[in-house]
C-alpha cells in the first residue's frame, strides 16, 4: 500500500517534470529514500520518576525523566486510570514549572516602610520569622473568654495557604498552628 | 463519584462547571461516554468549550440554578415515567428520607412567603463581630417529627453558629456557659455507653409517601411553583430548551441506565452554594442515581491538593476528618461536651470517639492520657467565623498582626484591593512561593501603589519572601478530586534556597519549640507537647545532607499506628480505639499506609484493559479505598444488581465468611462484593434489621445504604446540617438585575453573610441598580492556572492566553459602540478595571420576565506579576458569601462596561 | 520499510484545550512565541493564530452562530498532513526535506539552509521558519519517538483522544466508523478530509474528519502540488523565450543598408 | 478549483521572500537579459554594436555577482548555501530536475561562470585586463560562450518566475505567466539598463543603441500582453490586486513602466522624446516594481487562525 502510493508519487512526478524538462528527469530523483538521520531521542539512557501534575484536582500521573540531576522532559503516565497519559496544556507545561529562568530562588527582606527588597540568609530570616510569631502569639494569646470558656487561641495570627500543596504540608501546618494556638487557619477551598 | 466512572453514565449533566476547561483531562470520561451514545448537557449562562461539545446547552443567568434544579425536580416527580416505573419508588422509599415525617411545627417557604419557619434576627458578638450574618435561623422546627435525629445536626460548619443561636435551639439550652474550671473527671475507658445514652427511636416513617407531613410530599409542594413557565422566567432558559434537558435526564435514569451531574466553584460561589448542590443531591435521589456506578454528583474541585486541605484540614472550622473544629459556639466544653454534641448514636460517625481519641493521641503523644481528657483542654477553640474574608474584615481593622501565605495569592483574591488593604496594615507577612505573587509584591507594585494612592514608605509591614520547591522536587501525596491519594517522588534537587513548604513550618516549629522549651506558663503547654519530630533517619540522609522533614512519617502519622509500636501501622479506621491504644491523625486516611514500606498512596497498578472494576490497586482512595460512595444503593433492596448494565456492588448470599475473630462465633454466610469495596458493612445482609441497642452500623438495617447518615438514609429534605433551610429555594444573587419572581417579599437569602458592610469598600448594588446593569461572572480558562502564579510565569502558557479579557455579546457590544479587541472599563460598586474586549455570540442577552439582561464574563487569573499581565477581576467581586461555609458569590454580580 | 503512520484527527471530539501544542513544545523543546507575551488576537480563544516553525501544532477555533448562545463552536488541532505527495518535499533545493521510513515528512535541520521554498510550496501554509535555528521546520510526528516505538507527544497528551496515532489503514478504518455514527445521528455535513489515497497530494497521512467544509476550517478544498505549475510555467517562458528570440533577432541583427557599408569599411563579417 | 470562494492558494504561508528576493529578480532578470541581449549582438549584430556586446556582458558579470550575494544573503542559514549543490549529509550533487529552485542554483552558477568568461572575454578585447588564458579571445570560444551562455542568460531571466509558479502561493501558483512575463521583463529591463549605460560609453555607437531602442520597445509591447494575459489567467486569485499593489501594478507597472516609454518612443510624448534616457528608466523602474507588486502582493496573503487574511 504505501509503496504503491510512494511509485505514484514517483510517477506523478517524473511525469510532470517530464514534460518541461524532458531527460532531465530522473537525475538526483531523491524522494523516497528512508534515510531520516536518526535524532538522538532525549529521554534515552534517563531516569523515570513517577510523579503527579501540580495543577487541577484530577491527579493525573506522570512520569518525570531525569538526567545527570537534571529534568529534561516530563509527560503523562499511559498506565494511569485518570488520565492514561494524557495531560492537559498545564500539565504538559510541567517541565517549565522546573526548568524557567524566572524562577526565584533567594531569599527576600523587606524592613518595616523600606523601599526595595534585599537578598538575605534562609536562616536568618527563619529566625526572624519565629521570633515574629513568639513576639505576636504571645502578645495576643487569649486563654479565656470573658464568659470563662477556655479557648487557648490567638486570632491575630492568620494562615494561608494549603491547597495547592501536599496533604503532609497541611499536616504539619495545621498541627504547627494549633499547637501553638492559631485558629485562623484558612486555605483556597474558601474562596 | 470520580471522573472515570462518567464512562458508564447514560446522560451528564454539567452545571456549575466548565469541566471541559477546567478539567480537561476528566473530561476525557464523559466524551467516552459520549461516543457510546450518552448525551451531554451543558447547563451554563456562557456558551464554552465543555457546550460545544454537549449534546444540548442550556443557557441560563448566572446564579439562577436553583430555579433549574427546582424546575427540573418539578418536572420529574410529576412526570409519567417517574410515577409509573416502579425503580423509582422503591429507590426513594428504600433508600431516601422521603417518607420520613417532618415535625409539625415545620413551615415552607410556601407558607412563608420565601423563608422558612425559625427566621430570627442576628447580633455580631463583640469577641469576633466578623461572622456577619443578615439573619438567622433557629432550625429546631426542622427536625423529623420527635423524636427526632440528633447528633448528626451538630456537624454544621462552626461558620454558622452563633452562641445566641445555639443557647436559643437544641436539648443543650440553659446549660451554664463557662468551661472547666476545676478539674475534670477523666476520659472513660470505653464511650461506646456515652454514645449509646445518646440513642432516640427511630422517625416514623409513611412508606406509602401519602402522608401530607412526610419529606416527599413536603418537596413535592416546596418544587410545584418551579414550572417551566417560571424556569424560562427566572433563568432566561427557553422552555423548549429546558423542557428537552428535563426529558433527556428522566430518560436516562432507572434502573438500566444512571444520569450524573458535575459541579465546581460556579455552584459554591454562591450567597446559596450549599443549597445548589443540595438540589441536585435531591434530584439525583429522586432519580435513583446516586451510589451506582455512572450515576451521582460529581464535585470537580480545583487544586491538586484541595481535597487534601479539606480532609487534612488547613482550615479554621474542621480538624482532621471533618470532624468540628473545638468552638465556643457550640457545647465543646469538655472532651465529654464535644463528643456528646458531636456524635450521633447511629450511622459510622458514632465512632467518632474513636477518631477523636486517636487525633488527640496524635497531637499530644505520650502527654495525652485518658487523666487529662486526651490533652483535649489544650487543643485550641474557635471563638466565630475565622475564615478568609472573616479575616480579611478583622485584619482590614487592624485586629491582625501577622500573616503566614503559602501557596496562595490574596493580593489578587475577592475584593482584591481591599485585601490588599489590610495586607498593608499587618506588622508582618511571611509569603512563601514558587513565583513571585502579586501578594509578594503588592506593597510596592499593586496598582494603588503605582497610582500614588499609597505610599510605599507609609508601609510599615515587615514582609519575607521564601522560594519553594516545585512538584518534581520532593516527595508527599496529593488527593485528587477522586478522594485519591497519590504519591509523587523527588526527581530533582531543588536550586537555591528552594525548600519544601513542609520545611518550612516544621523548622519554624523546631525554632518555636526551643523557644518555649522553658516555659511553665499553662498556655505554652499544648505546644510543648504538641508530637513535633519527622526528621529523617540518618540512614535516609546517608550521602546526602537533607534537612527536609520525613514525608513518610508525617503520613504515618495522618494515617496511624498502634500508639504502643509505631512500626504497627493501622490497616483501616476499623482498627481505631477509643482508648488511646491507636494514634491516628485522620480516620478517614487510616488504612493508606498499612504498614511500613506498604505506602499504598505510591500504587501504580491499573486494571487490565476490558476488566471492569475501579482499579483498586492504583493510589487510595478513602475512606477505606472506596471508590463510589454509598455504593450498597447500586443494588437494589434485596441485594441484586439494579441491571446488569449497572452492576457495581452486590451480595452474594451463598460465601462464606470467617468466623467473629473475637467471638470465634460462626458467621452467616453472605457477603457484599462487586467491582468496588463495598460501602457497606460487609456481611449484614439485605434484610438484616437494627439491633435494638445498636450505636453506629449496629443501628442500622440492611437497606440503609447511606452508612454515614444517622438515619442511614440519602436525605431529600435535610433536617439539620444546613442553616439556611431542609430544602433549596430560588434566591436572588445579592447583586442582581431584578427581582426574585419566585417570592418577591424575599430577594435575597434571608441569612447570607456580608462582611464589612457598613464599609465603603464593600458595598453593593441595588436591586436593578441603573448603573450596574449587566450580570457579570467569573472564571478559569484552559491555558491558565488560579490566580496565575503558577502559569502567567510559563512562556508556554502565557502565549496561549496572553492578556485579559471581558466576553461580552454583540448586542451589547453595538450598544456601546465597542469593537472585538477595544480597551474597555468594568465597574463595580468596589472598583474599576481595563480589559480588552472580546465580542462574541457565546456569551449575550437573556430576557429574564420581559428584561433584556446582558450578561458578560471575565477570566479572573490576572495581576500584575508574570510574563503576561492584566487587571485583577477579583477587584470587582464582594465579600458576601454563603451562610453555611462562608464561600463568596465570586461567579454572579453586577457591573457596568464602557468603552475606555 | 516500516508501516506507514499517522494522525487521524477527529475534530467532533475536539475540546480545544491545546495540551498538544504544550506537549509538542514540551518534547521538541520549542521557544514560545515573543517570549510567551503577544498580543491577544481576538480571534475566539485562538493565540496560536497559525502553525510556524516554533508551533507545530495549532488549535483553531470557529465561531459559528446566528445570535447570542444560537450555534456551535468549531475547534480543530491542526498540525502538517505528511502528504503522501508533498509540496515541500518537491519544492527543497537542498534535500533537506525527506520521506521517512514511516512514511511521514521530515526536515532534516542541520541540512536546511532557510531559502524557504518549501514555505511557499506547502498547499496547507504548515511549514514556517523557526528564528531560532533558522531553518524551516514543522511537525516530524515525532519521528525520534516514533523509531523506538513512542507516541508522538501530542496525541498522547491529547485527553479526549480528539488525536490519534497508528497505521493509516487502521485509522482510516477507525475514521470510517466515526463518520458512519456522526451522519447516522444527521450530521449531514460531517466529511473526511484528507483520509483518501486516491485524493488530492496522494492523501494525507494527517488527517481529518470535519463537520463543515474544509474552508471553514481554513483548510484548502483540493491541496495540489507546486509541481503542476511546472510544465506550463517552463512551456510559457520557453515560449516567452522563443518569441523574445525572435523579436531580437529583427530588431538587433545587422541591417541590410549596415552590411554594405560594414564591408566598405572592411570590417569583421557577421558569425 | 472545487468551487470555493477563496482560491486555495490563500490557505498557505508566505515564505517571506521580500527585498532581497525583489532586487535578486530585479538584477538576476538585467544580468541574464544583458547576457542574451549581447549574445544576440554579438552572433548577429555588427561590429559596430561589440561595445554594447562588451557592456551586456559586464553587466550580466557584474548582475550575476550581485545575485550570488543576494540569494546568499536572503538564506537564513547563508553559510549552507552550498546546500543547494552538494548534498551535505552525504556529499552527493544536489540537483532536482523538478525544482526550479535547484536548477536556478546550477543554472546561476553555469551562468556566472559564462558571465565570468565573456567579461573576461571582453576586458581582454578592450586590453582592461592582461591575464588569463589566450583562447578566450578566441573566435570560436567566444561563439561558444555567446551561445549556451545566452541561453543560460534567458534561463536566468525567466526561471524565477517559474519559481514561484512552482509554488501554492497565491498570484505566484495562480498563473503560468510568470515565467515568460519576467523573462519579458527581463528584456526589457536589460535593454533599458544597456541604453543607459551605453550613452555614457562613446565607444557606443548610437545606431546599436536604437537597435536596443526598438528591441525594448518590443519587448514592452510583449510584456503588456502578458501582464494582461497573467491577470486574466489568474482567475479569482486576482482579488489580490484589490489594493494598494493593484494600484502599484496599474499605475507604476503598466503605466510609467511600460505605456509611458512606449509613447516616449514612439514620439508621442513630445517634451521627452529627445530623452530615451528617461524611458529607459522608467523601464527600470517599471520592472522593478513589477517585481515588488508581484512578490508583495502575494506575501500579504497569510491565514490567521482559520481566516484568510488579505490585504
Amino acid at each position: 500500500m504505501t509503496a504503491t502510493r510512494r511509485e505514484f508519487l514517483r510517477y506523478a512526478t517524473g511525469a510532470g517534470v517530464g514534460t518541461a524538462l524532458g531527460g532531465l528527469a530522473g537525475l538526483g530523483l531523491t524522494l523516497a529514500p528512508a534515510r531520516a538521520k536518526a535524532q538522538a531521542l532525549r529521554i534515552k539512557d534517563s531516569k523515570t520518576v513517577p510523579s503527579i501534575c501540580p495543577f487541577c484536582s484530577v491527579g493525573c500521573a506522570t512520569l518525570i525523566h531525569v538526567k545527570d540531576g537534571e529534568i529534561i522532559n516530563i509527560e503523562g503516565d499511559p498506565r494511569s486510570p485518570h488520565n492514561e497519559g494524557t495531560l492537559c496544556p498545564k500539565g504538559a507545561a510541567i517541565y517549565q514549572l522546573h526548568r524557567n529562568p524566572n524562577r526565584p530562588t533567594k531569599v527576600l527582606h523587606r524592613k518595616p516602610g523600606a523601599r526595595d527588597w534585599e537578598v538575605v540568609e534562609l536562616g536568618w530570616a527563619m529566625d526572624r520569622v519565629a521570633e515574629l510569631i513568639k513576639k505576636t502569639r504571645d502578645e495576643t494569646f487569649v486563654e479565656r473568654m470573658p464568659d470563662g470558656k477556655l479557648v487557648n487561641m490567638t486570632t491575630s495570627i492568620f494562615a494561608l495557604g494549603g491547597a495547592t500543596l501536599d496533604n503532609e504540608f497541611n499536616h504539619v501546618a495545621q498541627k504547627f498552628c494549633r499547637g501553638l494556638g492559631i485558629v485562623a487557619i484558612e486555605n483556597q477551598a474558601r474562596i | 463519584m470520580y471522573p472515570r466512572n462518567l464512562e458508564h453514565s447514560d446522560c451528564f449533566v454539567i452545571m456549575g462547571s466548565n469541566m471541559a476547561e477546567c478539567h480537561p483531562v476528566a473530561f476525557r470520561w464523559p466524551m467516552k461516554a459520549k461516543m457510546n451514545g450518552a448525551k451531554l448537557i451543558h447547563v451554563d449562562p456562557r456558551f464554552t468549550r465543555t457546550s460545544a461539545n454537549c449534546d444540548i446547552h442550556a443557557p441560563i443567568r448566572a446564579g439562577s440554578d436553583i430555579a433549574f434544579l427546582g424546575g427540573l425536580i418539578n418536572y420529574v416527580i410529576n412526570s409519567e415515567r417517574w410515577n409509573t416505573d416502579p425503580f423509582f419508588r422503591e429507590y426513594v422509599v428504600s433508600y431516601t428520607n422521603a417518607a420520613t415525617i417532618v415535625s409539625d411545627d415545620f413551615k415552607d417557604t410556601e407558607d412563608l412567603e420565601g423563608v422558612f419557619s425559625g427566621l430570627v434576627q442576628y447580633t455580631e458578638k463583640p469577641e469576633w463581630p466578623y461572622n456577619a450574618f443578615v439573619g438567622s435561623y433557629q432550625p429546631a422546627s426542622w427536625q423529623y417529627k420527635s423524636p427526632s435525629v440528633q447528633g448528626q445536626g451538630e456537624q454544621v460548619a462552626p461558620t454558622a453558629r452563633s452562641g445566641e443561636q445555639k443557647a436559643a435551639q437544641g436539648p443543650q439550652a440553659g446549660q451554664p456557659a463557662g468551661g472547666p474550671t476545676g478539674p475534670q473527671p477523666p476520659a472513660p475507658l470505653s464511650w461506646d455507653d456515652v454514645v449509646r445514652s445518646l440513642k432516640r427511636p427511630p422517625p416514623q416513617r409513611d412508606p406509602t409517601l401519602q402522608n401530607p407531613r412526610c419529606a416527599f410530599q413536603i418537596t413535592k409542594r416546596h418544587f410545584a411553583r418551579y414550572t417551566p413557565e417560571v424556569v424560562e422566567q427566572i433563568t432566561g432558559c427557553p422552555q423548549a430548551k429546558f423542557l428537552q434537558v428535563a426529558e433527556t435526564l428522566l430518560q436516562n435514569s432507572g434502573a438500566d441506565r444512571t444520569s450524573a451531574f458535575a459541579y465546581a466553584v460556579a455552584w459554591t460561589q454562591h450567597t446559596y452554594g450549599v443549597q445548589m448542590i443540595s438540589c441536585c443531591a435531591l434530584l439525583q435521589l429522586l432519580l435513583g442515581n446516586m451510589g451506582r456506578p455512572g450515576g451521582g454528583i460529581m464535585a470537580l474541585r480545583g487544586h491538586a491538593a484541595i481535597q487534601g486541605s479539606t480532609d487534612v484540614p488547613t482550615l479554621y472550622h474542621s480538624i482532621h476528618g471533618y470532624m468540628s473544629h473545638p468552638t465556643v459556639l457550640k457545647k465543646h466544653d469538655t472532651l465529654r461536651d464535644f463528643i456528646t454534641t458531636e456524635t450521633p448514636s447511629g450511622g459510622y460517625y458514632a465512632n467518632l470517639p474513636k477518631f477523636m481519641v486517636s487525633y488527640l493521641k496524635s497531637f499530644y503523644g505520650a502527654a495525652a492520657t485518658r487523666e487529662n481528657n486526651w490533652g483535649y483542654d489544650w487543643h485550641p477553640k474557635i471563638i466565630g467565623d475565622h475564615s478568609h474574608m472573616a479575616m480579611m474584615a478583622a485584619m482590614e481593622e487592624g485586629k491582625v498582626k501577622g500573616m503566614i501565605c503559602v501557596g496562595q495569592n490574596p493580593a489578587t483574591s475577592l475584593n482584591g484591593s481591599s485585601q490588599r488593604a489590610a495586607m498593608r496594615k499587618l506588622e508582618w507577612m511571611v509569603v512563601k512561593d514558587n513565583w513571585m505573587t502579586e501578594t509578594a509584591t503588592q506593597w510596592y507594585s499593586a496598582p494603588e501603589i503605582k497610582n500614588g494612592d499609597v505610599k510605599v514608605a507609609d508601609i510599615n509591614t515587615e514582609v519575607f519572601f521564601f522560594p519553594s520547591t516545585q512538584i518534581a522536587e520532593y516527595d508527599g501525596s496529593f488527593t485528587n478530586t477522586q478522594r485519591m491519594l497519590q504519591w509523587h517522588f523527588k526527581a530533582a534537587d531543588a536550586p537555591g534556597d528552594c525548600k519544601t513548604d513542609t520545611w518550612f513550618y516544621y523548622h519554624l516549629g523546631k525554632r518555636l519549640k526551643r523557644a518555649y522549651e522553658n516555659s511553665s506558663a499553662a498556655r505554652d503547654q499544648g505546644w510543648k507537647n504538641t508530637v513535633w519530630d519527622y526528621d529523617r533517619e540518618p540512614a535516609e540522609t546517608a550521602g546526602e545532607i537533607s534537612d527536609e522533614p520525613d514525608e513518610l512519617k508525617i503520613l504515618r502519622e495522618i494515617a496511624g499506628f498502634q500508639t504502643a509500636d509505631p512500626t504497627k501501622h493501622l490497616a483501616g479506621f476499623g482498627e481505631l480505639k477509643d482508648d488511646g491504644s491507636t494514634t491516628c491523625a485522620s480516620w478517614i486516611y487510616c488504612g493508606c499506609y498499612p504498614a511500613p514500606g506498604r505506602n499504598l498512596t505510591a500504587r501504580r497498578q491499573p486494571d487490565p484493559p476490558g476488566a471492569p472494576g475501579a482499579h483498586l490497586n492504583w493510589g487510595w482512595a478513602w475512606p477505606a479505598n472506596r471508590r463510589v460512595m454509598y455504593n450498597r444503593a447500586s443494588a437494589d433492596p434485596q441485594g441484586r444488581p439494579w441491571s446488569e448494565r449497572k452492576r457495581w456492588v452486590w451480595w452474594d448470599g451463598s460465601a462464606a465468611n470467617a468466623p467473629n475473630a473475637q467471638t470465634g462465633a460462626p458467621t452467616p454466610a453472605g457477603k457484599w462484593i462487586g467491582y468496588d469495596v463495598p460501602d457497606f458493612a460487609l456481611t449484614k445482609a439485605p434484610n438484616a434489621q437494627p439491633r435494638p441497642d445498636g450505636i453506629g452500623l449496629d443501628a442500622m438495617s440492611g437497606l440503609d445504604a447511606f452508612i454515614m447518615k444517622p438515619d442511614g438514609k440519602g436525605w431529600l429534605y435535610v433536617p439539620s446540617g444546613l442553616v439556611d433551610g431542609p430544602l433549596p429555594t430560588h434566591y436572588e444573587p445579592v447583586e442582581s438585575p431584578v427581582q426574585n419572581l419566585l417570592y418577591p417579599k424575599q430577594q435575597t437569602s434571608p441569612v447570607y453573610k456580608h462582611w464589612a458592610k457598613a464599609k465603603n469598600y464593600n458595598q453593593v448594588a441595588r436591586v436593578g441598580d441603573p448603573d450596574y446593569p449587566h450580570v457579570i461572572t467569573t472564571y478559569r480558562l484552559t491555558e491558565h492556572y488560579l490566580a496565575g502564579a503558577m502559569s502567567r510565569w510559563l512562556p508556554w502558557l502565557s502565549e496561549l492566553m496572553p492578556e485579559l479579557f471581558i466576553e461580552m455579546g454583540r448586542a451589547l457590544a453595538d450598544e456601546k459602540g465597542i469593537r472585538n479587541l477595544d480597551w474597555v472599563k468594568i465597574k463595580t460598586p468596589r472598583s474599576e478595571i481595563r480589559a480588552k474586549a472580546l465580542v462574541t455570540d457565546r456569551i449575550g442577552v437573556m430576557n429574564i420576565a420581559g428584561k433584556r439582561v446582558h450578561h458578560v464574563g471575565m477570566p479572573w487569573h490576572w495581576g500584575w506579576e508574570g510574563l503576561s499581565t492584566g487587571d485583577v477581576v477579583n477587584d470587582l467581586t464582594s465579600w458576601v458569601g454563603d451562610p453555611n461555609v462562608s464561600i463568596h458569590e465570586g461567579k454572579a454580580f453586577l457591573c457596568n462596561v464602557e468603552k475606555d | 520499510m516500516a508501516e506507514a503512520m499517522g494522525f487521524f484527527t477527529d475534530t467532533t471530539v475536539c475540546i480545544g484545550c491545546k495540551a498538544c501544542e504544550v506537549a509538542c513544545k514540551s518534547w521538541n523543546q520549542l521557544p514560545a512565541r515573543e517570549g510567551g507575551q503577544p498580543e491577544l488576537s481576538g480571534i475566539s480563544y485562538d493565540n496560536t493564530v497559525q502553525l510556524s516553525g516554533t508551533t507545530w501544532r495549532h488549535v483553531k477555533f470557529i465561531e459559528q452562530f446566528d445570535g447570542p448562545y444560537n450555534g456551535r463552536w468549531l475547534m480543530m488541532s491542526d498540525v502538517c498532513k505528511h502528504c503522501v505527495q508533498a509540496g515541500c518535499i518537491e519544492v527543497c533545493p537542498t534535500g533537506a526535506i525527506i520521506r521517512t521510513e514511516f512514511d511521514t515528512v521530515v526536515i532534516q535541520s542541520d541540512v536546511c539552509n532557510g531559502c524557504r521554498a518549501c514555505i511557499a510550496g506547502c498547499p496547507f501554509g504548515v511549514i514556517d521558519m523557526n528564528p531560532v535555528s533558522g531553518t524551516a521546520q514543522k511537525c516530524t510526528l515525532c519521528y525520534d519517538r516514533m523509531s523506538v516505538g513512542l507516541e508522538p507527544a501530542c496525541s498522547k497528551a491529547c485527553p479526549t483522544d480528539s488525536i490519534q496515532f497508528g497505521p493509516i489503514d487502521d485509522l482510516r478504518r477507525r475514521a470510517q466508523t466515526r463518520l458512519e455514527q456522526l451522519q447516522s445521528q444527521g450530521e449531514t455535513r460531517a466529511q473526511l478530509y484528507g483520509a483518501d489515497p486516491e485524493g488530492p497530494v496522494g492523501g494525507l497521512n494527517s488527517f481529518y474528519l470535519l463537520v463543515d467544509e474544509p474552508e471553514v476550517y481554513g483548510l484548502p478544498s483540493q491541496p495540489k502540488l507546486p509541481s503542476r505549475n511546472l510544465a506550463s510555467s517552463a512551456a510559457g517562458s520557453v515560449v516567452g523565450a522563443a518569441v523574445l528570440g525572435a523579436v531580437g533577432l529583427v530588431t538587433l541583427r545587422k541591417r541590410r543598408s549596415e552590411d554594405v557599408a560594414e564591408s566598405e569599411r572592411g570590417g569583421q563579417p557577421r558569425a | 478549483m472545487g468551487g470555493s470562494r477563496v482560491p486555495d492558494t490563500f490557505f498557505t504561508t508566505p515564505p517571506e521572500w521580500t527585498w532581497w528576493i525583489i532586487f535578486y529578480f530585479f538584477i538576476g532578470g538585467i544580468a541574464g537579459g544583458s547576457f542574451f541581449i549581447a549574445s544576440l549582438l554579438y552572433l548577429f549584430g555588427r561590429p559596430s554594436d561589440r561595445p554594447v556586446v562588451r557592456l551586456g556582458y559586464y553587466v550580466a558579470f557584474v548582475g550575476v555577482v550581485i545575485s550570488g550575494i543576494l540569494l546568499i544573503l536572503d538564506l537564513h542559514r547563508p553559510l549552507r548555501f552550498w546546500h543547494m549543490l552538494i548534498e551535505s549529509n552525504t556529499g552527493n550533487l544536489m540537483f532536482k530536475s523538478w525544482t526550479p529552485m535547484s536548477i536556478g542554483s546550477w543554472g546561476l552558477l553555469l551562468f556566472g561562470l559564462f558571465a565570468a568568461l565573456a567579461a573576461l572575454s571582453a576586458a581582454r578585447e578592450e586590453e582592461r585586463v592582461r591575464w588569463g588564458p589566450g583562447f578566450v579571445v578566441g573566435r570560436g570560444f567566444r561563439t561558444v560562450v555567446a551561445i549556451i551562455g545566452g541561453i543560460l542568460g534567458f534561463f536566468l531571466a525567466g526561471y524565477t518566475g517559474v519559481l514561484l509558479s512552482v509554488s501554492n502561493r497565491p498570484v505566484w501558483a495562480d498563473s503560468p505567466m510568470l515565467g515568460a512575463l519576467f523573462l519579458i521583463s527581463a528584456a526589457s529591463t536589460a535593454a533599458a539598463t544597456l541604453i543607459l549605460l551605453g550613452r555614457r560609453r562613446d565607444a557606443v555607437d548610437a545606431a546599436s543603441l536604437g537597435k536596443l531602442a526598438e528591441f525594448d520597445k518590443w519587448a514592452l509591447i510583449l510584456e503588456l500582453v502578458a501582464i494582461v494575459v497573467f491577470l486574466v489567467t489568474l482567475g479569482a486569485a486576482v482579488q489580490v490586486f484589490l489594493s494598494v499593489w493593484g494600484v502599484l501594478l496599474v499605475l507604476g507597472v503598466i503605466g510609467a513602466g511600460i505605456l509611458l516609454p512606449l509613447a516616449i518612443g514612439m514620439g508621442w510624448v513630445k517634451r521627452w522624446s529627445t530623452k530615451p534616457a528617461t524611458a529607459a528608466v522608467l523601464v527600470l523602474v517599471g520592472g522593478f516594481l513589477l517585481r515588488v507588486v508581484t512578490l508583495l502582493s502575494s506575501e500579504q496573503v497569510h491565514i490567521a487562525g482559520h481566516r484568510v487574511i488579505s490585504p
